[in-house]
Parts: C-alpha cells; structure tokens; sequence
C-alpha cells in the first residue's frame, strides 16, 4: 500500500471508496436507505454499489427515518453491520426517538449481550445553497447523547479512513459529511487510513492562538489562519475529526502552548458542541489562558436561504474579528462590559 | 340489495360502498378499480352512480388552469436553468390533480401542500412569485397563509398531515366549516407522520380530505418499494376512513371525486382519503437524473395519458370548447408565463438584518447581540468596498 | 366459489380469505368477527375450516403455563406492595394471549415483547428474576436477549416493530428461518413506528407476526380515542398484510391463530397481523388508579371470560384434565411464586461503577475521567462513613 | 390579589391551578395529550379539568406523540392555543421533527404571518426512582433549537407563574417540569405573577462564589450553599428560570461580583446547557474569574435506574467538592494537569 500513488479525488468519491471496500471486506456489511440504490443517492455517495454488490446488499427502503434506523437496529441484532444514510441532516429528526433511545442505549441496556455497530450517515450542514430544512448542523443532538459516537471528516483522506473505521466500529456512529466538502478534492492515497475515532489532529500549528474546529469549519479556520498572517497572527488549528469520544489531550495541548482559543463552529452558537469545547478548554487550561476561549459559530436562527447564508456562515472575517477580540492588549472585551448585556 | 361477484364489479366499476352494509370495512374501502369518468381520447365513460359530472362551465375552468399551469411549470423550470431558482420540482403530467384538487375547494378552505404543489398555489390564485419566493433563495414562503388559506409548502414528507388535521380540527370547534385539503406524494405515506395524521383526523372526525398523488416514484424509489398494498386507497379502512382510487390523469374525475370527498367532509362525516394514479413526467427536480432509475419506454407510454390534451378533447367534443377558446387560453398562458419571467429577472432585495425579525416575536437579548454583531459586520464590510 | 352474503358469514365465522379471489383486498382482510375456538363456558365452537384445533398436549402445556403464568403476575404484582419492585405492569386477564403466542414460536424464534409482557417472557421460560431486574432498578434487562432470542422488554411504545422488521430481515438474509414475534399494545398502534414497522416488514417480506394485545385501554385511553377503524386488524390491509382478529381470551382460537400466523411467516410469505381482543384486568401498572376511568362492572363482566377458567373447563370435559392434575399445576405455580419471593428477597448487589462498563464498547476517555471521579467520592463516602 | 393569603401547596397544585386559570381565563386554550382527561395525568397535573371544562377544553388523544405535536400545531393555526403534555422526557422524542422543524421555526418560514403560540409540557429529569426512558434531562435538544423557548421552574410560585406566562406567549414555549419538585410544597399565594420569561433570579446572594443552575438542580445548589457555610464558604445561587432566551445580565452581574463560579446541572454534561452557560460566562466575565468556571452535572451515560440514581445525580458533595477545586490558592487543577487527560 506504501507504493500506492496519490490520485486527486473527492470527499465524495472517498466516501463512496470506503463503502465500497467496507462491503467487499466484510460480507455483513449492507447499505440502505432512501434513493442510495438506482440512483446512488441524492449526492452519488452509493453510486455504483448496487451495479456492483447487487440489491441484497445495497437497496432502497419506504421513506421513513425511523424505519430505517429502526430497521438497522433489528439487523445490527442479527449480525449484520448496517450502514444507513439519512437524506439531509433535518431529515433524520423522524429517526431521533430510534437514535436516542435505541441505537443509543441497546448495548448498554443488555449489559453488553446486544450491540448495534451501525453507521448513521448525515449529509449535514450548509455552504451549498439549499432551500430549508436541507442545511442543519444537527451534531450538538447526537454529540449530547450517551452511546453515540460522533464523527467528521474534513478532508478526503479522514472521509475514507473515518468511515471505515465507523463501519468496523463495535459501537453505534454517527457520520457526519459536511456536505459543502463533498466535492473538495485533494490529493489522496486510498484506501488511507489516518487515525483511529477519537483523535484530533493539528492541522496547522500556531503560536499566538488555537482554532478548534471540525467538519466544514476547519477549512475555514485554515483560510482565517492563513489571512492572519497579514495581521500579524500565526495561528494554529485544531481538526477535532472526532466528537465523541473528544482528543481532550491534543487541543488542551495546542492551548496552553498559546494561550488563546478560538472554537469555530458552523451550528447555531447556543449549547451547541461549540459550547462544549469552550467550557472543557477554560476547565483545563484557566491557568495558562491570557483571554476567554471566544466561540464563532452560526447565528442562532433557522438556517437561512441561499440569498443568505454567508451572513449565518461564519467565515474568514467572523474568525479574525474573533480573534482580535482575544484581548492582546489585556483589555476586558467592550462587548461584554456591563451595559452592554441585552441591548442592541 | 345482494353482493355481486366480485368479478363483476371489477370489470365494471361501480361504487361498493352500499353493497354490503353488514361488513364495517365495506364502507370504507375502495372501488377495486380506479374512478374513471374519461378514456384516454377525452370521451366519456358510462356514467359512475356515485360521481355526477361536473358542470361544463367548471369544467372548462379545470382546463383554462390546467393550461396555465403547465406554462407556468415549463416557465419555472426554465428559470432554473437561468440560475433564478435554486430549485424547482416541476409537476408535469399532475395537472389534472393539481388543479382538479384546488377547484374543488373553496377560498376559505384550507390547503396543505408539499414542495411539489406550485401549481396548485397559482391555480389557486397565488401570486407565481410569491409562490416562488422560497425556491428562488429567500427564507420564507412568499405568500400570506393566513390571507390565503394555504400553509406554506412543507418538505419534510407527511409532517403536513397532522397539521392538517389540526387546522381542521380547530375550524370546526370555532363553528367554521372549512375543509382541509393535504396534498402528499405515494412515497410519504410510509413516514409515521401520515398514519399519526389520518389517525387523528379520523378519531377527531376532522373535515380533511388526504390527496395521495401518485406518481409512482418519490424521487427513484418505486412504488413497489413503498408498499405491498393492493393500493394506497387501502389504507383507508386501517383508520375508518372511506377511501377512493381514481385516475389522477383523468380531470374530470379528480374533480368529481375531489368534489364528493370535500363535501363529505364538510358535511362532518370525518375524513376521507384519495389516491390519485398519475405520473411525474419530469426529474424529481431540476437536479435529478431520472435516466438513472427509469427509462424512456415508461414516460412516453403516460404522454397518451395526458391530462390536458384528454380534457380538452372532451370539451371539444361537447361542443364547449374551440380553436378560438383554446388559442385565447394558450394566450392568457404566455402572457401569465412573461410575467412571471420578467418580475422574476429582477434580483429581489433581501435585507440580512431581515434575518432576525421573525425567529420570535420579539427577538432575544441574545438575537440583538448577534444582530448588532452583523449589522457592525455589514457596515465594515462596506466601509473595505468604499476604500477599495 | 361464489360469496356468501356477508351477513350470515356475520352469524357463523368463517374464513373470508378464499370467499373472492379477484379482490386484492379479500386475501387480506380478516374475519368479520374474531376467530373463537371455545365458548366462555368452555365449549368447543363448531370446527372452524382456517383452524385446526391445537393437539390436546398443547393445549395441557398451555394451561400449565397459563397457571403459573398468573401465579408469577400475581406474585410480581405482591412484590411492588413490599417494596421489591420499583413498578409492575400486569397482564392478569391476559394470560391465553401471553401463553398462547410464545407457545406457538420456538426457542430459536425472536420475541419482541413490551413492559406487560414479563409473563410470555417467564413462559418462554426466562428466570423471572432476570425478567424482573428491570423492574426492580437495575440498569438492564436482566437476561440475555441473544441466548433467549428474547429483545429487551421495550418501553417507548411501538419502536420495537420496526426492530424486529429488521432482525427477521437480517435472519433470512443469513439463511436462517427464524420468525419474530413482536407484541403490541392497541394504544401502541397510533404511533407512527407501527406504521413504519408494519410497512417494512410487508416491503420487505420479513418473517414477523404482529401481534396487537387489544385490551381495550392504553393506561386511562379508551380504544375509541384510538382508532375509529371496525377494528385494529383492519389496518393489514394497508400494508398488503394478512391479518386476523382472534377472541383473546380463547386460548385455543390464540394458539391457533398465532400458530398459523407463524407458519405463514416462516413459510416465506411475508408478516401477519393478529389482533387479539381481551382485557386488562388489573390497573396499567401498581402505581396506576384504574377505578378514575373504568367502572367495576366493566371489569366484571370480563371476570366472565376469564381464559383460565374457560380452558380448564374444556380440558376437564375433554378428559385431559383431573382435580389431580390441577392441584399438582397449582402447587407448581405455588412453589414457582415461592422460590421467586425468596430469590427477590435478596437484595441485588448492583455496583456503581458498572455503569461506565457498556455505554459503549470500551469507555470513552471522558468515561474513564468521570468513573475515576465517581470512584473517588464513593471511596470519600466509605471514608466518612468509617470516620463516624 | 395583595390580600390573598399563602397557603401550602405543592407544584404539581400550582401547575394544575395555572392551567385551570388559563382555561378559565381564555377560550382559546386547550390542554390535551395522554391520560390528561378522565385520569387527570399520569402525575395529575391535569385533574379535573376535564370534570370543570368539559372534553373540548381537556381530551385524550391517540398514543402518537408527532401526532399531538403536529395537531397543535394546526389548532394554533386556527387560532387556538393548545397546551400539550407529552407524558415523560423521552417519550417526547418521536415528536421531535414536529417540533424541530414546524413548531420551531413555523413563525419564521412565514415571516410572522403564522405564529404557534402552543406550550409543550414536558415532565422531565430524575430523582424520582423511575425506571429507564423516564427521567431523561432533555433541555439541551430544545434549547439548541432556534425558535423556542425554553424554560422550567424550580419553585412553587414560578411554576404558577411561569406556565400562565408561557401559555399567554406568542412564540411556543417547551415547559419542563422537574418531576422530583412536582410534590414538593411551599407556602405560595396563587394566582403569583413572578416575572416574565427571560429572567433569572438570585435565590441566594453569596459572597465567595456563584452556582447556577435550573430545574432540578437548584435546590440541591441552595443545599449545597447552606452546607458551604460550614466549610466557611459564602456562596451564591442563580436559577435561571429560562433557559432561552437567557439572562445574561443576572448572572454575569453576579459572577463578576464573586469570580468564581460553578454551573450544577442535572443533565448529562456533554454539549449540555451547562456547557453553553459555562462557555457564556467565561467569555462575558474572564477578568472577573478567580478560577474556571467549573460544571458539575450527571454522568455522560443512560440515565440509570433507581438503585443507582443517586451516583449519576450531581449531589452536595459532588457541588463542595468542585468548589474546592476553585484554585482558592490560585494552584491549577490537578484533575487537568497534562498527564491525567484521557487516563483513569
Ligand atoms: C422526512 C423527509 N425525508 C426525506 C426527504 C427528502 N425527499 C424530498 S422529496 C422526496 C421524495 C418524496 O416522494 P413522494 O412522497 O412520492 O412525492 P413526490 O416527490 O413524488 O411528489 C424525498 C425522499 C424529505 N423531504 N423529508
Ligand atoms: C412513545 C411513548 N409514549 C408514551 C409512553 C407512556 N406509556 C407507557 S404504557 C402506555 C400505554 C400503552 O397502551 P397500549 O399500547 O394499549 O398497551 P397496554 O399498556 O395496554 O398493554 C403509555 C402511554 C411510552 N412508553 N412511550
Ligand atoms: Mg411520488
Ligand atoms: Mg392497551
């Protein structure tokens, strides 16, 4: 494999290599859901697998989330590793009772006897110019819920080494694609296999402050990261990949060697994962902090149509405005003096 | 009254409902074979005992809308391609449905409809750009619902039949005695939201009229992988709700049936359910390949089943249409077509602050915050393009 | 074969399915009245042509069960009162339907039971301390669901149809020929994974037998707020899905029915629905007020139909059955109920930090920091607890 | 209303007595769901509405809880204002797309043509010896969800107060009922009118250092601020009352004034509220902080049954002990020095 060359290829075509080699190595493994078979979905990430592995092993279902995570569940029981893909991110909210009180909970319930290694794969998010309903950063839902793990690719070689590492994980996963990176493409040698579920990486390294990221914030921290240099800034970043478990040891790392963080998030702000990381690096890093661990996410609305959603999106200009705000000059943010709370 | 063999009435259609009123389910359940009141050619069939024939007059309307709104189809797809739509789901082929449902109700009435009914808005009246609104990239339906009686369009599959049941429900305890019409596709009756919806309607006896179109795919998947029913109308008898098939390609008698299953409601009856036969001729969306998953054969063999051409055959033949009516027709259809063309050519104006308005009815402290965050981003951002 | 009128296969049941053969719907309707075998006296009905009366061994081994089924149900409901049992759902009345099923499914068959079934899952013969250890704290389900082909007992209500969609799918996939017996209440059937479940299992010709325990209530809510169907059984239709209704306190009509039902699944063709009408006799669980919503004399008038009674009746009459043999079932069921009280009595030892064991398959890092945290404070409390 | 004495009552009392009020106040209002008619409620909040308003006003509904949702959301279409009781936490997960993607954002999609003023009750969190899916703390699915709001009493009067306040509001509210309080009682003069949603509360002026929390977790942090006392601490306590929108002002102004502070909630911890109020103080209050603002919340794990509830509830000791570890020496953490990340 070391003398395979590097080809340039997509998130998309990694993630449809993945499937592909995970249901040759691996006769449990099958593919369903909601137009992956004739059609190979609606963004071509089952494309060719049931040309090539026939309908028993990738298929269509009736249109119903709860049916096919439901379903996943009962085949998970009898053996089998069920891969499924939920259409859109919004679109999974019917599954969500299945998801949380089933795939969630079954190993746990059973002591262990009954295990579900299922992978729920969800195009999530937005940068594409979809209508409502096809853009939701839906991981705080899943990340919030014990059982699950979380994951999410940001380049095309974690797009096919983390999926198949959800695939021959014992545990349930839920596989987020960022969708506006499903035709980012990149030099790769497949099949890759980068890390094991459950390690960040450090993208960039920096040594004025950390952005975390992950999915399809981490281009945008790279681009904010590089435009920083103009300004002066040499900025490291953080590629969580992994949101459950969380590589608590790499970030808190990266952030207390330089002593600010940036957590940029695509999500609406409020008690999303963002949050999370926000909270975890203060508890660990208070002392070595020199200003509060700022978050750039989404603005907390619907997300927004396509006229606007660069203006939901946190992009480049957000990230840096961010940053600057991280108190080089030790002074309290103006934003968060007194009188400023709730007004407008 | 006896039963009659089975055989019998499937060759010739007749209602089953009164045949044997001893079985509960004989009610409810569906003629085997689908309403028909026009062949394919346009001529009438023998007359159906249960469907009169609309009048001529509501039946040249039927077609006068069905015209409009295929051009006005055609004219929204090209807009697609102009890059002037994000997306558009045409409903070509469902004329007959789309327009023969929405004139079966009244303006008070209520409709619920799914992404794929922008016909049935605008022949309902609705502004095309309005009914656009959504679909060209702005964050909200276009239309006033309330003024209209039309909820927005709803795409995640079913949700809108509980709603539905809802409204319906909340009319009829305020004494008003409105129908709600839902529109869903053959695909979304798998999700769990259309049994919960048809449920409630029926428990609540809400005025509701479910309209099944069809088309027998939802996006690539066919119908045989969304049930192993005889056929969709059976469903209604799981829930004690009468239930009809009918041709969907056939105007006349989506009308008729339409027609019978709002007044059956209105009456307080309960529900009704109605699956319609038809056929989407066109890619999902604009963004489909139907090539992958049907081929040419299928399609061409349903352009003998068209709608528009089937009606105005018969309205021909009976003498209450010509080749003048039809040209005037085709001709209120372009117009209606540039119109809509040029109004949508003109970049619509969509304040980012606008964002903000309606997440609440009064936003939080926290939305003010992020308001005044983008409105400082905005102004900075046009500060840079004034020094540049 | 020509139809028979319908009203007078109303007075004497027989099987409609083969009546019209032309009619999708008639393959799959049920009989318009339940299936019944037995009298409430106990009398044998006359033969029923769908039917073939279950061997009398069975039906011995059914009432055995049956016995110490209600034995078991009675000495659960005794532990809530002393505190053993942190809650206990019945299913006295219930019993023919308990028994009935998982008698007719073999112990490589899956069951897929609810929270009222412990006694079908103590039937199959699971240790009713493990079935209990649920219901008295524990964290899981107790036995082990894939030694015993036995799901957990599921709480969220329905879920568990679209599971065993899935698992008899996966079966047969792998060439087995398991069937999945899945339990259901009515009040289940409203949700919308019914639905889903149901759909599935028909599209994809999974083995499984749904089986609705129609009791008439969920909790406090009458059927009526339920469905406004005939009945439940009337919903297979839909689904292109046989069903049946049987008299579910028959609990030869039960074996039967199921029996066939399993055979149909097991022979390929795909699922079954069965509705089973019966009746809880005691309130939702302990903790529940059934006297708030039903009268006593509702309630007594199903102590007439009592399933054990009535089997008892015919097994005596048919001579396979003496006072000798009742007793020794009796002290069966006495000393089953015994040896269950004593174990209960024990208080389990359930130790902390064996909640961090299968959240997942190996703790995750911040599992393993929040286990040592709860290891030190259980150690601090030891500490305390020492010191005082 | 100034001279109606306060009498005893308990807050399963003061909830009933506000949706008997708000029935008799507005025609408008229907309250409907599982077992809320003739049985009044699986824990009586609803008795005897149906005996005084009659089966319009307060119904049984079929067992569906997208349904109810979903029939909410057509009643308030009509004009109405339903009130709906989902019978337990995680039994309101199968309404989760209705109530993500209609109630939520139904007002927005229509720019305010249609609003859904509805009250989805929901019993939730632990403490009260039940057995699986019935004590799960769900706040942060709702809370993450742009559109409603979210709040939960903690006493007697506020959850009279809070419940009218929430049924007259135009936007929907989720309401959460912290079961293990609905029997708890104090004296309250009912009909009380507290404060509008969106204010939070200083239960407990303290010194030292802040706890914050809502629901369930404020009487544990007002016992554990009576027991600080004798470790010679003064703190304080905040309850949020609302969840979204949140009070900034009252609790940043109280933070600042200690320095120190610590979020108790309930829920698991993950990508929890208490993550976001965490993150929120943090960055509004960095200058002001002693130490990080620390959580203590439930385990990251299923909520367990009644044997072993009282391990994963965040309890006195578990709130003492992490204000021990409030740096009063100004020595970091030693939970988070590098080594110990990710061992155990
Ligand atoms: C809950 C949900 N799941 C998936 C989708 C994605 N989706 C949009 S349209 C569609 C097909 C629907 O087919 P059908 O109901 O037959 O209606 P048609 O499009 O044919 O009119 C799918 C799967 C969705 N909108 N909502
Ligand atoms: C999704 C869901 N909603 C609500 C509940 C609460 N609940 C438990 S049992 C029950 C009644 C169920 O009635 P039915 O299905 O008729 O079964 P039965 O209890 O009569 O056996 C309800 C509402 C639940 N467990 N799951
Ligand atoms: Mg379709
Ligand atoms: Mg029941």
């Amino acid at each position: 494999m070391a003398d395979t060359p590097a080809v340039k290829t997509t998130m998309a075509k990694a993630l449809n290599a993945a499937l592909a080699d995970a249901l040759a190595a691996d006769d449990r493994v099958v593919v369903f859901g909601e137009d992956v078979g004739q059609l190979g979905g609606v963004f071509r990430i089952t494309d060719g697998l049931l040309a090539r592995f026939g309908d028993r092993r990738c298929f269509d279902t009736p249109l119903a989330e709860a049916g096919i995570v439901g379903f996943a569940v009962g085949l998970a029981m009898s053996g089998l590793r069920p891969v499924v893909e939920m259409q859109f991110d919004a679109f999974a909210y019917p599954a969500f009772e299945q998801i949380a009180s089933h795939v969630a909970k079954l190993r746990n319930r059973t002591r262990g006897r009954l295990s579900v290694p299922m992978v729920i794969r969800v195009p999530y998010a937005g940068g594409i110019g979809g209508v409502e309903h096809h853009c939701d950063s839906s991981e705080a839902y899943y990340a919030h819920t014990p059982g699950l793990k979380v994951v999410t690719p940001a380049t095309v070689s974690d797009a096919y080494s983390l999926l198949r590492a959800a695939i021959d994980d014992d545990d349930p996963v839920v596989f987020l694609e960022p969708k506006k990176l499903y035709f980012s493409s990149a030099e790769a040698v497949l099949p890759a296999r980068t890390e094991p579920i459950g390690r960040a990486v450090v993208r960039r390294a920096g040594r004025d402050a950390t952005l975390i990221a992950y999915g399809p914030a981490v281009p945008v921290a790279l681009e904010a990261a590089e435009a920083a240099r103009e300004e002066g800034w040499d900025l490291g970043v953080v590629d969580c990949r992994s949101i459950v478990p969380f590589d608590d040891a790499t970030v808190t790392a990266e952030v207390r060697r330089t002593g600010r963080a940036v957590v940029v998030t695509e999500a609406q702000g409020f008690a999303g994962v963002g949050a999370e990381i926000a909270a975890r690096v203060q508890e660990r890093c208070f002392h070595a902090l020199h200003a509060p661990v700022l978050r750039v996410s989404g603005l907390d609305i619907p997300y927004p149509p396509p006229m606007l959603e660069h203006t939901h999106l946190p992009g480049v200009d957000r990230v840096l405005d961010t940053v600057a705000r991280l108190q080089w000059d030790d002074q309290p943010d103006p934003r968060w003096l007194p009188r400023m709370e709730g007004a407008a | 009254m006896t039963t009659a063999p089975r055989a019998v009435r499937r060759a010739a259609p007749r209602s089953r409902r009164s045949a044997t009123p001893t079985d509960p389910a004989h009610a409810l359940l569906p003629a085997v074979e689908p309403v028909r009141m026009l062949d394919e050619t346009g001529s009438r069939l023998p007359a159906h005992p249960d469907y009169p024939e609309p009048s001529t007059a509501d039946l040249r309307e039927l077609y006068r809308r069905m015209v409009v709104g295929r051009r006005f189809d055609v004219q929204a797809t090209a807009l697609t391609k102009q890059g002037r739509l994000a997306v558009y789901p045409s409903s070509r082929g469902q004329e007959a449905c789309q327009v023969g449902a929405v004139l079966a109700v009244r303006d008070t009435d209520w409709v619920f409809p799914t992404y794929r009914e922008s016909m049935a808005l605008t022949a309902r009246g609705i502004d095309p750009v309005e009914v656009l609104t959504l679909l060209r990239g702005d964050w909200h339906c276009g239309y006033d619902p309330a003024a209209r009686h039309t909820a927005p369009q709803c795409t995640p599959l079913a949700t809108q039949t509980v709603h539905a049941a809802g409204l319906a429900y909340g009319e009829a305890y305020q004494g008003r005695d409105t129908v709600a019409l839902v529109f869903i596709g053959d695909g979304a009756t798998s999700e769990g939201d259309f049994h919960e919806g048809v449920n409630f309607a029926a428990v609540f006896k809400a005025p509701v009229v479910f309209f099944v179109q069809n088309n027998r795919y939802a996006i690539s998947v066919p119908l045989s992988r969304q049930t192993a029913a005889p056929s969709l109308a059976y469903k209604g008898v799981g829930y004690g709700v009468p239930a009809e098939q009918v041709d969907g390609n056939d105007p006349m008698a989506v009308l008729a049936v339409l027609t019978r299953a709002v007044a059956h409601a209105r009456a307080g009856n309960g529900p009704y359910l109605v699956e319609a036969h038809t056929y989407r001729m066109e890619a999902h969306t604009n963004a489909d390949d139907a090539s992958r998953y049907r081929d040419g054969a299928e399609v061409e063999a349903w352009r003998d089943r068209d709608p528009v051409t089937r009606l105005e055959a018969y309205l021909r033949g009976a003498g209450a249409l010509d080749d003048a009516a039809v040209a005037a027709i085709a001709a209120e259809a372009e117009a209606y077509a540039a119109d809509l063309r040029e109004r949508m050519n003109l970049a619509p104006a969509v304040d980012p602050l606008s964002l903000f308005d309606h997440v609440y009815a009064e936003p939080t402290p926290q939305l003010r915050e992020q308001r005044e965050q983008v409105r400082a981003e905005l102004a900075a951002a046009r500060d840079t393009e004034g020094d540049a």
